[in-house]
């Protein structure tokens, strides 16, 4: 099923777009799985997932963490810890 | 009663604070967060989250409302690019008694800054540099857990 | 970088505010008193001890400098008559961080309100009684020694 | 020697005057005694001063407790307990 990952800050950049639509296989189940997935779709894509510490996760707007349940979700967004206020 | 505006344009003050006390409330409590002159710095950009950032404030905002007796709880949140001396976040609540009050403004604050999607990237010298997370962020966020 | 005023004008907030983001802050903390209008209360009379007043209010705002790292701590205390909705008090810490703003922000208005000679007198339907004072206010000022 | 006394909301309506400037005798040292000496001065000193647990002082405008010394002093204020904020 189509999925939108979106990619903020050094994630985005890295990457080099801020948000992309895919259809992981239905083995990938976790948030965690979902960025192994796209660590394979480009080296910018590896490098901006190489330390998994660095990265955090939102499910659906809602923040999650890396072993989240990403079945039955429309938007995954992957980015570093959030820096606010 | 709750006001939650993530914005590009200057946080105005003056209204800001006009709508909190116009909930006829007898304490108004406000955190401001300005960048700071001091370390260098010459430019702020803050980059967010849109929907979920708002969310997340809206999120924010109904816990305090739910664990405080308020009358209004507002959080606004710059962003875009900004230089030091301006206003990044305000927050303000607005209860019938002062402790409500000051304890909800900084519950509002210190969660904003570990719940909410938002990401600082300083200018110095001309070099751009994404800004890493406090531990003492998540401390602070934690001892209301 | 201590500003303290008791004044019968109403208090300008808009004023306040700029002067204390205006010591280069990163962080303000501020809180404000304002007259309730939703337990009868026609109008309120502060009285005040000229000279020890603000005497008092000095000593409060010096005890939160020595104990944050502050760079401003504004006290700005109403006397006089005035009705629901209209600003009592105003206090704010500016501070280059949160933690020290917010605590210090609650400091000046704990304190102040066993601390310093101010006396409020109610007017309800006509009939002036002064108000006694809580019990609440000493617990809270306690908590600070 | 003169000591000017100052009173405050409800002790300065129940006293009739917001100041007055005394001279107590030598043995009156403390606020506690002061007020004791003032209370002879009328019946409204009388009854203002009649629930001394309701009154509070300054000396010199410093907050003290009704036992502390008034020695020296130039200004007593007595009142109240305070309800600014």
């Amino acid at each position: 099923m189509a999925l939108t990952v979106l990619y903020f800050a050094w994630v985005r950049e890295a990457i080099g777009t801020g948000e992309e639509v895919v259809t992981p296989p239905a083995e990938v189940t976790t948030v965690a799985a979902l960025i192994g997935w796209l660590a394979n779709r480009s080296d910018a894509h590896a490098q901006a997932f190489a330390d998994r510490a660095k990265l955090r996760a939102a499910v659906d707007q809602g923040f999650v963490s890396l072993d989240a349940s990403i079945v039955g979700a429309r938007e995954v967004a992957i980015f570093p810890p959030v820096t606010g206020g | 009663m709750i006001r939650v505006a993530v914005q590009r344009e200057p946080i105005d003050l003056a209204a800001e604070i006009a709508a909190a006390e116009g909930e006829g409330a007898g304490a108004v409590a406000t955190f401001t967060g300005l960048v700071r002159a001091d370390d260098g710095v010459g430019m702020l950009e803050l980059e967010h989250y849109p929907g979920g950032t708002e969310a997340a404030l809206t999120r924010v905002a109904e816990a305090a409302a739910a664990r405080w007796s308020l009358l209004g709880a507002t959080i606004v949140h710059r962003v875009g690019p900004m230089t030091p001396g301006e206003r990044i976040v305000f927050v303000a609540a607005a209860a019938p008694h002062r402790g409500d009050a000051l304890a909800a403004c900084a519950y509002l604050i210190d969660r904003l800054k570990t719940d909410a999607p938002f990401w600082k990237r300083e200018t110095r010298g001309g070099e751009a540099q994404w800004v890493d997370a406090k531990d003492s962020d998540d401390a602070a966020a934690a001892k209301w857990d």
